[in-house]
C-alpha cells in the first residue's frame, strides 16, 4: 500500500521573468514502512520536491495523495488531522531550531501540540524523548546555539517524532554534521526504520542513500532520470548520469 | 634532529588568546612529516585542529589571535616559527600554494579572475608584463576551465563553486610551489565536481611533482586521494599511516571512524558508532584526549602525560599507549 | 550581458528612487493637510471669513483633496512652489539663495571627513590592538551621543569667547571673507561626520578582515600597497558609501541647528524662521527640498556601492 | 553572597560587560538625582532664590541663571522630562513599528507590500529633524506635539527593519518545521516569529534612544519643544546661548547632563553589541 503517490507534479519559478522549471512532471510514490532515497546535486530539484510531499510547496500542477486523499485543498495542505502524519527534518542545523527557545521547550511545545498532554508532562516527555536520542538533560535546558550540528539535527528529529507521523521527510540530514555525528544520527535513522516509519531520504551523498534507502530516484534538473530498486541503481545503474554519480563517490576503490 | 624532509612538524603546541591573561591550546603535540612529492590527508571532526595547524604553515595564526607555543616546524630547512616578514614572502605564494575552504571563501570580489590572476603570476618579480596574459589562460587551461577568456574577465560571484575553487587552485599554483596546502577544498561542493577537482589535484602531484596537504573530514575520500593519513583528535595527531593499510590501524579513534564509514558497511546493518561527543576545545580530558570515548581504555590512559607518536611500523606512528593490543 | 544586467540594477534602483521620490512629494503636499484644523484660520486667528478664504486660496486649500493635489503637481511640474507670506518672495528663489551655502557646508565637512577617517578607521581596525580600538570607540560614542548645539556651543566658547578667531553673529558671502564665518560651523560637523564615517570604515573593515579572501591574499603574498587598497579598502568601501549618503541627509538635518547657532543665512535657518512665522509655503517647499536631495543622495549611493562592489543588493 | 558577586564578575568579565555596567550605573546615577535633587532639594526649579548670574559656589554648585534660578536643581529636573519624552519617542515607534513590520513581513499581496515599501521608505527619505521641525509647524509646538511626532514619522524606521527581518525569519526551516507541525499561524507568529524579529527592533530601539534624545533637546533648543520657564536641557541651552561669553555655567552644566545621558546610553547599546558578536 502506498503512504504518499505524487502524480505529474511540477513547480516552476519565476526568476525576473524567466520561468525555471524546478521540477519537471514528476510522478513518485512512498510505499508503507518503507525508505526511498532521492539523490540528486544541487539545483536538481530535489529539496523543493520534498517541499512538495511535505505540503509546503504547493506545486504548480499535478497531484500529491496522501493514503489516496489529495493533500491539497485549495491553497491548504494536509488539513486537520493529517497535519500530524508527514514530518520534515532540514539540513541546515543552524535554522531548523528556533534559537530564542530552550531545546526542551521547542520539543514540548509539538508533544503538547499532538499529543494533548498538559504543560508539565509535555516537558518530561520532552526530556525522555531528548534523552532517547543521546541528548542529556543537561543539554536539553540549553539554547539551540549552545548544542553541536550532531545534537541539533538529532533534536530536530525529536520534534518531527513528537507529532508522531507516518511519513518523516529528511532533506540532506547529514551533510552538515561530522562523521561521527553523522553515524549517530544514521544509527537512529536505522532504528526509526525497524519501527516501521516510511522515511524519504533526500540527499547528494550516496553513501547515505545507499545504507537506508530500499529503492531509489535518481533526479537531474528537475525530473527523475533513473530509479529502481536500490540494489539495483548501485551495482547496475542504467543511466548515464547515475553511474557518473556513483563513479565519483569517494573511496569506492579502497574497499 | 630534524632531518631533510620538505616539511617536518614536530610536538607542535598552538595556543589562543582568550582574554589578556587566559590562554587555550587549541593544538597540542602535533607532528607531521612530508616528503617531496606526497599527497597527505589530513583528517579530523571539526574542532580538532586541522585548521589551525594549516594556517602555521602559512604564517597566518596571528590573525585569530593565536600563536605557535612550543615545538618544531620547518619547511624545506627553514624554520618557519621564528620566520621573519622578508622569509616569508619567499614563501607564501611562491614556494607553499594555498586552497581555501570551498564553503568559506573563493576569489576576491571586487576584482576581476583575470586581476588576481595577475597578482599570483607577478609574485615572480621577473616575470615579464607582457606574458601574464598567456600564462593566465594557460594556467585555466591546468584546472581545466572552459571559455578561459570570458572567465578572466568575470568576478567570482558569476561563477559556481566548483569555478571557484578551480579558479583558487589556478591562483596555487602559478609559481609552481612545493607545498599546497588545501583545507576542505570540496566540502559543499556535488560528488561529481569533488570527484573531478580530486583528479586535478592528482594530476597536478604528477606533473609538477607538489606535494599536497589535503584536509577534511571526510576519511573515504582521504583515503582514496591520500598516500598517507595523518590522524587528528582534540588538537593532536594521533596516528600517521599509509592509506593502504588503514584497516590495519593500531589506534582506536581511526579504527572508529573506519568502522563508521558507512560505505562499508551492508545497507541497513548494524553501524558502529563512536559515544558521545568529541572533547571541546578548553576540556580536554588528561592524558590520552580519547579515553573517555574509548572502547579499549585503562587507567594508565586516563595519568596526566604527553602523548608523542610512536614510530611501530614502516611509516606508521601511533600515540595509543596499548597500541600492540589493538585488533580490529 | 554584463553590461545589460549592470543597467538593469541601475535602473531598477532608479525607479525605486522615483517612486519613493513620489511618496516625498505626497507627503510634503500631506503635511499641511493631515492635521486637524484648518491652517488658514490658525495662522489669521479670529478675522473675517474673506481673509481667510482668501489665504485658503492662496495655500491651495481650497476645492475638494483631488484638486488639490492636482494643482500641485502641476504647480510642481512648473517649478512653481508657491509663495513666502512673509515676504513675498517665490519660494524657489528663497531656496536658490539660502541652499547653496548649506551644500557647501555639507560637501566640505563630508570631504574632510572622509579624508580623515579612512585613515583612521583602517589603521585602528588593521592595527586591532584592545586599548587602541577602546579609545577609539569610546571617543567616537562620545561625540556621537553630544548633540551638535553643544558641541557648537563650546567650540564658540573656546574660540569666539577665550580666543577671537570666530565672529560670533553675522555672514559676508563675499570669498575670502566668509570663511571666517564658515570654519568653525565646518570644523563642527566634519567631527561629527567624522566620528560617524571612521567607525563604519572600523567595523567594516573589522568585518573584511575576517574574510577568507583576505587571508588567501595573505598566502599569496600580495605585496603590502596593492594588498591594502584591494583586499582591504575596496571590499570595505560598499558599506562605507552607503552609509555615508544616509549620513549626508541626517548632517543636511542638522544643519537647521547649525545654521541658527552660527546665525549661516543658510536653508536651515531660512526654515526655522519659516516655521516660527508660521510661513507654510516655506517651510512645505524646503521640506519638499530636503526629502528629494536625501532621496537622490541615496540613490547615487547604492550606485556607487553596487559599482563597487557587485554583491550589494541594491 | 559570595557566590553571587564571583558569578557578576565573571558576567562583566564577558565581552562588553564592562561597557554595559558602568553605562546603566552612568543612567542610573543620573535618574536618581532626578528623583533626589528636585524632590528633596533645597530649591525649586522655577524659584528665584538669589542674584542673577552667580558663578559656581559651594552652595550653587552650578550657579544661578539669569533670573536668579538654581542651575543645578533645574538641570536635574530635566531628566524626567528628558528622558520621558525620549522614552515614550522611542517605545512607542518600536511598538508600532514593529507590528507593522511583522504583518507586512508575512504578507503576500504584491500591490499592498510594494505600496507600503516605498511609503515607509517616502517617510524615511527625510531626516527626522527636519520632518519633526515641519510638521511641528502644524501641530504647535510643545512636548506633546513632538510624542506625536515622533509616533508618526519614527514608527517608519522600525517598521523597515522589522519587515526585513520577518522575511528572512519566516523563511527559516524553524518556520517550516512549526507549520508542518501543524501550529496556528497565531502561534507561529508570535512565538516563532515576533521573538526573532524583536530582537533586533528592541537592539536599534536602544541606539534610536540616543538619537531621539538629541532630537527633542534639539527642537526645545530651537523653541519648539520644551518652552521656558519649563526646565528642559535644550531650552536652558538655548537660554543661556545669550549670556554664553559671560555665564558660561548656565549652557555647560545642562549640556554635561545631556551628554551624560547619551553617553550612557551609548555605552550599553556598545556594550550590548559586543556582547552579541563575542568580541
Amino acid at each position: 500500500m502506498n503512504i504518499i503517490e505524487a502524480k505529474d507534479v511540477s513547480v516552476t519559478f519565476d526568476s525576473y521573468g524567466d520561468v525555471i522549471k524546478a521540477v519537471d512532471h514528476v510522478n513518485f510514490v512512498l510505499p508503507k514502512g518503507q525508505t526511498i532515497g532521492i539523490v540528486g546535486e544541487s539545483g536538481s530539484g530535489k529539496s523543493t520536491f520534498a517541499r512538495v510531499l511535505s505540503g509546503l510547496q504547493i506545486p504548480t500542477s499535478g497531484s500529491v495523495t496522501f493514503m489516496d486523499k489529495p493533500i491539497q485543498n485549495g491553497k491548504n495542505t494536509y488539513e486537520g488531522a493529517l497535519r500530524k502524519e508527514v514530518q520534515m527534518v532540514f539540513q541546515d542545523p543552524y535554522g531548523s531550531l528556533n534559537p530564542r527557545m530552550r531545546i526542551v521547550k521547542a520539543i514540548a511545545e509539538a508533544i503538547r501540540q499532538h499529543q494533548g498532554l498538559d504543560k508539565k508532562a509535555s516537558r518530561v516527555a520532552a526530556l525522555d524523548l531528548l534523552e532517547s536520542m543521546g541528548i542529556s538533560n543537561l543539554d536539553a535546558q540549553k539554547f539551540p546555539s549552545k548544542l553541536s550540528g550532531g545534537q541539533r539535527q538529532r533534536a530536530s528529529v525529536a520534534r518531527a517524532l513528537s507529532a508522531q507521523p507516518s511519513v518523516l521527510i529528511a532533506d540532506e540530514p547529514t551533510s552538515a554534521i561530522d562523521q561521527s555525528a553523522q553515524a549517530q544520527l544514521l544509527g537512529l535513522f536505522n532504528d526509526l526504520i525497524k519501527k516501521g516509519l516510511s522515511i524519504v531520504l533526500v540527499s547528494h551523498d550516496l553513501g547515505v542513500i545507499r545504507y537506508l534507502s530500499d529503492y531509489v530516484y535518481v533526479m537531474k534538473d528537475g525530473i527523475f532520470v533513473e530509479s529502481g530498486k536500490s540494489e539495483e541503481i548501485f551495482n547496475n545503474p542504467k543511466e548515464e548520469y547515475t553511474k557518473k554519480l556513483i563513479s565519483s563517490i569517494p573511496g569506492r576503490s579502497t574497499k | 634532529m630534524l632531518g631533510n624532509h620538505l616539511l617536518e612538524i614536530k610536538n607542535l603546541k598552538i595556543d589562543v588568546r582568550v582574554t589578556k591573561t587566559r590562554r587555550l591550546s587549541i593544538v597540542d603535540t602535533a607532528s607531521l612529516i612530508i616528503e617531496p612529492g606526497e599527497i597527505i590527508g589530513l583528517i579530523g571532526e571539526s574542532g580538532s585542529g586541522k585548521t589551525m595547524l594549516c594556517r602555521s604553515l602559512v604564517g597566518t595564526l596571528g590573525r585569530r589571535g593565536a600563536y605557535i607555543a612550543s615545538g618544531e616546524l620547518k619547511f624545506d630547512g627553514i624554520d618557519l616559527i621564528t620566520a621573519k616578514q622578508s622569509v616569508w614572502n619567499d614563501i607564501r605564494g611562491k614556494r607553499i600554494g594555498y586552497v581555501p575552504q570551498s564553503a568559506l571563501a573563493g576569489p576576491n570580489p571586487v576584482m576581476t579572475i583575470g586581476a588576481q590572476l595577475a597578482e599570483a603570476i607577478l609574485q615572480d618579480e621577473n616575470f615579464p608584463k607582457s606574458d601574464v596574459e598567456k600564462r593566465s589562460l594557460e594556467l585555466l587551461n591546468i584546472v581545466q576551465i572552459r571559455r578561459p577568456e570570458t572567465v578572466l574577465k568575470q568576478y567570482q560571484h558569476e561563477l559556481s563553486g566548483g569555478m571557484k575553487q578551480r579558479v583558487m587552485i589556478a591562483c596555487a599554483i602559478a609559481q609552481q610551489p612545493q607545498l599546497i596546502v588545501a583545507d576542505e577544498p570540496t566540502t559543499g561542493l556535488d560528488v561529481t565536481v569533488q570527484a573531478e577537482i580530486m583528479e586535478l589535484l592528482k594530476q597536478i602531484r604528477k606533473d609538477f611533482n607538489t606535494s599536497i596537504i589535503l584536509v577534511s573530514h571526510d576519511l573515504p575520500l582521504i583515503n582514496e586521494i591520500c598516500d598517507d593519513i595523518v590522524i587528528m583528535h582534540a588538537g593532536t595527531t594521533v596516528e600517521k599511516i599509509p592509506s593502504k593499510s588503514i584497516k590495519a590501524s593500531k589506534h582506536p579513534y581511526t579504527l572508529a571512524l573506519y568502522n563508521s564509514r558507512i560505505d562499508l558497511v551492508l545497507p541497513k546493518g548494524q553501524l558502529k558508532t563512536i559515544n558521545g561527543q568529541p572533547p571541546s576545545v578548553g576540556s580536554w580530558p588528561e592524558g590520552c584526549r580519547f579515553s573517555e570515548r574509548c572502547d579499549f581504555v585503562k587507567d594508565k590512559c586516563r595519568t596526566k602525560q604527553d602523548l608523542p607518536l610512536i614510530e611501530i611500523g614502516s611509516n606508521h606512528q601511533t600515540s595509543c599507549l596499548r597500541y600492540d593490543e589493538i585488533a580490529r | 550581458m554584463l553590461k545589460n544586467q549592470i543597467a538593469r540594477t541601475i535602473l531598477g534602483r532608479l525607479g525605486r528612487a522615483l517612486s519613493v521620490g513620489f511618496w516625498v512629494m505626497v507627503i510634503s503636499f500631506a503635511i499641511m493637510r493631515i492635521i486637524p484644523g484648518d491652517p488658514a484660520s490658525a495662522r489669521l486667528g479670529g478675522v473675517e471669513e474673506e481673509a481667510i478664504a482668501e489665504l485658503r486660496k492662496q495655500l491651495n486649500l481650497d476645492g475638494s483633496i483631488v484638486q488639490q493635489f492636482s494643482r500641485y503637481v502641476i504647480d510642481l511640474l512648473h517649478g512653481n512652489l508657491g509663495t513666502s507670506l512673509q515676504t513675498g518672495r517665490t519660494v524657489i528663489d528663497i531656496i536658490g539663495s539660502t541652499l547653496p551655502l548649506t551644500i557647501y557646508l555639507i560637501l566640505f565637512s563630508t570631504f574632510f571627513a572622509v579624508i580623515l577617517s579612512i585613515p583612521i578607521g583602517t589603521s585602528i581596525a588593521w592595527s586591532g590592538k584592545a586599548p587602541i580600538v577602546y579609545t577609539f570607540r569610546g571617543i567616537t560614542a562620545v561625540i556621537l551621543a553630544t548633540p551638535n548645539f553643544f558641541i557648537a556651543m563650546v567650540g564658540i566658547l573656546i574660540f569666539t569667547v577665550r580666543v577671537n578667531w570666530s565672529p560670533v553673529f553675522g555672514y559676508e558671502p563675499e570669498f575670502p571673507q566668509n570663511l571666517k564665518y564658515l570654519w568653525l560651523p565646518v570644523v563642527v560637523n566634519t567631527l561629527i561626520m567624522t566620528s560617524v564615517v571612521s567607525r563604519v570604515i572600523f567595523s567594516s573593515v573589522v568585518e573584511t578582515k575576517e574574510e577568507e579572501f583576505v587571508e588567501t591574499g595573505i598566502i599569496r603574498g600580495v605585496g603590502r600597497r596593492r594588498f591594502f587598497w584591494f583586499y582591504i579598502l575596496k571590499p570595505s568601501m560598499a558599506p562605507t558609501v552607503v552609509l555615508l549618503s544616509y549620513m549626508m541627509g541626517t548632517m543636511l538635518g542638522a544643519t537647521v541647528i547649525l545654521e541658527t547657532i552660527f546665525t549661516l543665512p543658510g536653508i536651515g535657518r531660512e526654515m526655522v524662521n519659516a516655521v516660527l512665522t508660521s510661513d507654510y509655503p516655506v517651510v512645505q517647499g524646503i521640506l519638499l527640498i530636503f526629502g528629494v536631495i536625501t532621496v537622490f543622495l541615496s540613490f547615487i549611493g547604492d550606485v556607487i556601492a553596487y559599482l563597487l562592489d557587485r554583491r550589494v543588493k541594491i | 553572597m559570595k557566590a553571587k558577586f564571583a558569578k557578576f564578575k565573571e558576567w562583566l568579565l564577558l565581552p562588553g560587560g564592562f561597557g554595559i555596567f558602568t553605562g546603566l550605573l552612568m543612567l542610573g546615577t543620573m535618574i536618581l538625582l532626578g528623583i533626589i535633587i528636585p524632590n528633596f532639594g533645597p530649591y525649586k526649579p522655577d524659584e528665584f532664590i538669589g542674584d542673577p548670574f552667580l558663578p559656581p559656589s559651594w552652595q550653587h554648585p552650578f550657579g544661578l541663571d539669569q533670573l536668579g534660578r538654581d542651575v543645578m536643581t533645574r538641570t536635574f529636573s530635566s531628566v524626567g522630562i528628558d528622558l520621558g519624552v525620549a522614552f515614550l519617542g522611542v517605545s512607542i515607534p518600536l511598538a508600532i513599528g514593529t507590528v507593522i513590520g511583522i504583518l507586512l513581513g508575512l504578507a503576500k499581496n504584491k500591490y499592498v507590500l510594494s505600496l507600503a515599501g516605498s511609503l515607509i521608505d517616502g517617510i524615511n527619505a527625510f531626516p527626522l529633524l527636519i520632518i519633526a521641525v515641519a510638521m511641528l509647524t502644524f501641530l504647535g509646538s510643545g512636548l506633546r506635539s513632538v510624542v506625536v511626532i515622533l509616533a508618526i514619522t519614527n514608527w517608519a524606521r522600525y517598521a523597515r527593519i522589522s519587515r526585513t527581518r520577518a522575511v528572512v525569519v519566516s523563511k527559516q526551516n524553524y518556520i517550516e518545521a512549526a507549520k508542518t507541525l501543524g501550529f496556528s499561524r497565531r502561534r507561529i507568529v508570535l512565538k516563532h516569529i515576533a521573538p526573532n524579529v524583536s530582537s533586533e527592533t528592541v537592539a536599534y530601539a536602544l541606539s534610536d534612544f540616543i538619537l531621539v534624545i538629541v532630537v527633542v533637546s534639539g527642537l526645545s533648543f530651537l523653541g519648539l519643544a520644551a518652552k521656558p520657564p519649563m526646565a528642559e536641557w535644550g531650552s536652558m541651552i538655548a537660554d543661556g546661548r545669550a549670556y554664553l561669553a559671560q555665564s558660561w555655567w548656565l549652557v555647560i552644566f545642562p549640556g554635561l547632563a545631556l551628554c551624560w545621558s547619551a553617553v550612557s546610553l551609548s555605552f550599553v547599546v556598545e556594550g550590548i553589541s559586543r556582547r552579541d558578536r563575542g568580541i
